[in-house]
């Protein structure tokens, strides 16, 4: 595959206009996932407040297709509500960036992974 | 397209006075060689005679019919490991002896025959890549029946020392090949010097013509064919000669002899340039040999930022790298992976191949988009936020293994 | 050189049309298709999807992806016949049916494998070339791995009932190749029509470049690879994709599939003129099929004149002959020996093959010259002089057995 | 090789224009060797006179090669004693012609043969 041509438009605006860089301020759950070695890393962190997302950033060592998955998950996290959250699919996240090359597609994954490590870990800390 | 080159590992364009050489083939002199019955056949032959000496100056080899015309490397690197151990049918426990950073065409066909019962021995490296010659040499016994090592490498461009390689090949009465693809043109290869008996080219790593090459076969060295069919190639190649393709790797082999000089120095004044801007970055670390490297390669990894990203970063350079994210196979580079770079760092690498057509002002371009490229992607790194907060990001335990394919 | 070129069986010049599809690839579109990371890669992997759904509408393929693209016919008869024999490498008694007039590049690959045990059943083919169906079925038995037959021979222009045999290899549940290098762009092939599991092409035989080729291959045939390092062409090949040759043989497929019709026509009209001219010299035996042959083809014994002499008294045009004095080797033609046509004769074999470029008044100028020499050397032939006083010079005791090489 | 580049313009001269095509009338020494199987026939009639060979024609079926040294053997023969001419050598034609290709050594040697067996046939039949 060839990385430019593979690519949809949208994952590449999402690549080069990243939304949600960063960590957010005050939160309450926080998802890392990934290794080094394999090639990608994503650390999600967000605020939830009455059961609402209210704030999702990422940072994310990986290809552009792990970094458009990850600024298209934030977006479509926040104002969701946690169990709505906990249902996104990496599917979802694919068809909303127009598609992935199939080689790509775990990377999908990962934002997936990360954004269920959140919650979990949000969860986890809600019940102390 | 109007994109900044910087692949010339992977192929180069033609030369001008390549295709120049090998328009008139296509159209008026365009015989076959076997053709003995007229005109159109001799003048093919005569243009492969020709051709055969330009390739013959180029390695140092004495005598043109010692040059094998090959569809390519591949087949050059297939024919010389193949055929050798084809040809020593009868011999039982063969071994080859290698290093693991030779090109898959040299690993694969190695790979074939530990089914058929040839085993391979890799030598040792350093943590360049260059060729450990004392255990070179203690690898070697009686059931070695080749030694193939490379000129140099593709990747991070570490330069083998060849003639020392073929002073030992030769004490112990071993054939010695060499893959010299990516060395011709840049570094001097003499067959005669080197005491190389083996050695393979491919026209379109010198800005000559795809799918034509050679092997140099010293004469005494048997090969079984691989590709048979009227005996063509002194019996080791056959098939209609390819006279546009061999009229062009001639050509490219003469000015690759002709300009070599001239073009290393060209090669060094850009790589000079493109080494000190990228110095400027900071954690960046130079893969393979600061010195004994090709003149038209650096391989570096941008700590904390993967190298497929950094590459979408530089939209408009053609440049490759050693992460799994441009391979559809999902594994970042063997060859770093043999020198015991750490996989996280072979995902952040990339290869920078310079080439005839490249300037200053490509190299002012490319730096730019690379610094800003880093700055940008390292912004987003969570692993560059643990680095500078003092954590060495390869030694954490990771939560999970992530899966790569689901 | 302003020679009439009458040899189209041995290669044929560019088509102008091939030529300027090929031209953008040498210096801009000249990336490596395996090259993912840039628009250079990404441009040339387009231009050899795009010769692959070419080369494959040629033949009828459903699937462009099984085309695999080769060095050359060659290369594509090898990997079939060897590639078949070590791909069922644990069976025994192995054996592969052919023809006694295949190419050298399907009989010397057989040739080889007999060393290694697979052994090649010959069916038998009737006196104009044409194989014997039913011997060919009763060769066929559980240990038969492969089925070769040409779609059409190269000397003297014979073709195979292809469909027939394809049915036969089907029944049989035996894989049928057929190297269909002469046949395509004359005769219509479809590999599904026909049971096809293997073919093998030539670009250069087409009016595309020389160095390139393919090979068809089925789905579910398994091959060995000849050449690995990489695993491109779907592991069956493997080397860099020789692009400009493969947009060549894109167009010269694509070329060949839409003027067939108009080609064929044109050279069968050509050929009833030289046929006719030819009819007028006396003692003229035509060599092969009078009808199921090549349209480009005429192969006739000038009965006592020896064909090397015949074709320097044609100087100026570029034949050739199946006289062992045009042949290195100083063996006469083995094909016309397979057909049990006389040594004699054979010395006396003349092959004519059209192309593109011949006109009317070429083969005016042929033919005069042809009935001159034929003349000219019948009256100095002495074994003209004996036919004519009755003698049957094939049945003479000769009195010395002429030693050849002294 | 080449059939037109490898003879020399002798050889080509030899052919296009050969000498002494043709049997000798009132021959008293004929020879015929090769085989057309083989690709050559020569038939070399000479006509002997007191020891002197006084003339010499040659039919030949064979390549180029064959015509021009039956075609020169004739020329060197006529007014040669029967005894110089018996040690008249292959190599002697060939260098008179120029050389021949390599692979084209063995036609001269049909020449010699040829005029061997037609001094043979002259002496036994002059011996009776
Ligand atoms: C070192 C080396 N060897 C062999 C090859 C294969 O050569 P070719 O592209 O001619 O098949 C290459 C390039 O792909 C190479 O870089
Ligand atoms: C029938 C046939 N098969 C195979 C070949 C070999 O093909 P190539 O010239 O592509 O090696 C030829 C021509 O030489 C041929 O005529």
């Amino acid at each position: 595959m060839d990385i430019w041509e593979e690519y949809t438009e949208k994952v590449l605006d999402h690549y080069e206009n990243p939304r949600n860089v960063g960590i957010v301020q005050g939160a309450n759950g926080v998802g890392v996932v990934g290794n080094p070695a394999c090639g990608d890393v994503m650390k999600l962190t967000i605020r939830v407040e009455k059961g609402v997302i209210v704030d999702a950033k990422f940072k994310t060592f990986g290809c552009g297709a792990a970094i458009a998955t990850s600024s298209m998950v934030t977006e479509m996290v926040k104002g969701k509500k946690v169990e709505e959250a906990l249902v996104l699919s990496n599917k979802a996240v694919m068809d909303a960036l127009g598609g992935l090359p199939k080689v790509k597609r775990h990377c999908s994954v990962l934002a997936e992974d990360a954004l269920k490590a959140a919650i979990d870990d949000y969860m986890s800390k809600s019940k102390k | 397209m109007k994109q900044i080159y910087l692949d010339h590992h992977a192929t180069t364009p033609l030369d001008k006075e390549v295709l120049d050489a090998m328009i008139p083939t296509f159209m008026q002199d365009f015989g076959n060689p076997s053709s003995n019955t007229h005109e159109y056949g001799h003048r093919a032959r005569y243009l492969v005679d020709n051709a055969r000496k330009q390739v013959a100056q180029l390695i140092g080899a004495k005598n043109p019919d010692d040059i094998i015309f090959t569809s390519g490397a591949t087949e050059s690197n297939n024919l010389s490991i193949k055929g050798c151990a084809q040809a020593k049918m009868t011999q039982s426990h063969k071994n080859i002896v290698t290093i693991a950073i030779e090109h898959k065409a040299v690993l694969d066909p190695l790979k074939r025959l530990r089914k058929e019962g040839v085993n391979t021995r890799f030598a040792k490296l350093d943590s360049y890549g260059v060729v450990d010659l004392d255990d070179l040499a203690s690898k070697i016994d009686k059931n070695t029946i080749l030694i193939s090592i490379q000129a140099a490498n593709s990747e991070i461009g570490t330069l083998q020392p060849i003639r020392d390689i073929g002073i030992i090949a030769r004490e112990h009465g071993v054939p010695f090949h060499t893959d010299a693809v990516q060395a011709l043109g840049k570094i001097e290869i003499d067959v005669e010097r080197d005491f190389i008996d083996l050695l393979s080219i491919s026209a379109h790593k010198m800005y000559g013509p795809k799918g034509i090459g050679a092997l140099y076969v010293r004469r005494g060295i048997k090969l079984v064919p691989l590709l048979e069919g009227g005996g063509h190639e002194r019996g080791m190649r056959s098939g209609t000669l390819n006279v546009p393709g061999i009229v062009g790797l001639g050509k490219a082999a003469e000015i690759a002899r002709r300009d070599r000089e001239s073009f290393v120095a060209f090669l060094l004044s850009l790589r000079r340039k493109l080494a000190d801007g990228i110095s400027r970055i900071d954690d960046v670390i130079l893969n393979g040999h600061p010195v004994r490297r090709l003149p038209n390669n650096l391989n570096y990894a941008f700590s904390y930022v993967e190298g497929e990203s950094l590459i979408l970063a530089c939209r408009g350079v053609a440049l490759s790298s050693g992460s799994a994210c441009t391979s559809t196979s999902l594994q970042s580079s063997y060859v770093l992976k043999a020198l015991n770079i750490p996989d996280f760092l072979a995902h952040c690498s990339i290869r920078f191949g310079l080439g005839k057509s490249n300037t200053e002002e490509q190299i002012d371009v490319v730096l730019d988009m690379l610094e800003k490229g880093v700055k940008k992607l390292r912004s987003m790194s969570p692993l560059y936020d643990m680095a500078k907060e003092g954590i060495d990001v390869e030694h954490v335990k990771w939560s999970n293994e992530h899966k790569r394919v689901r």
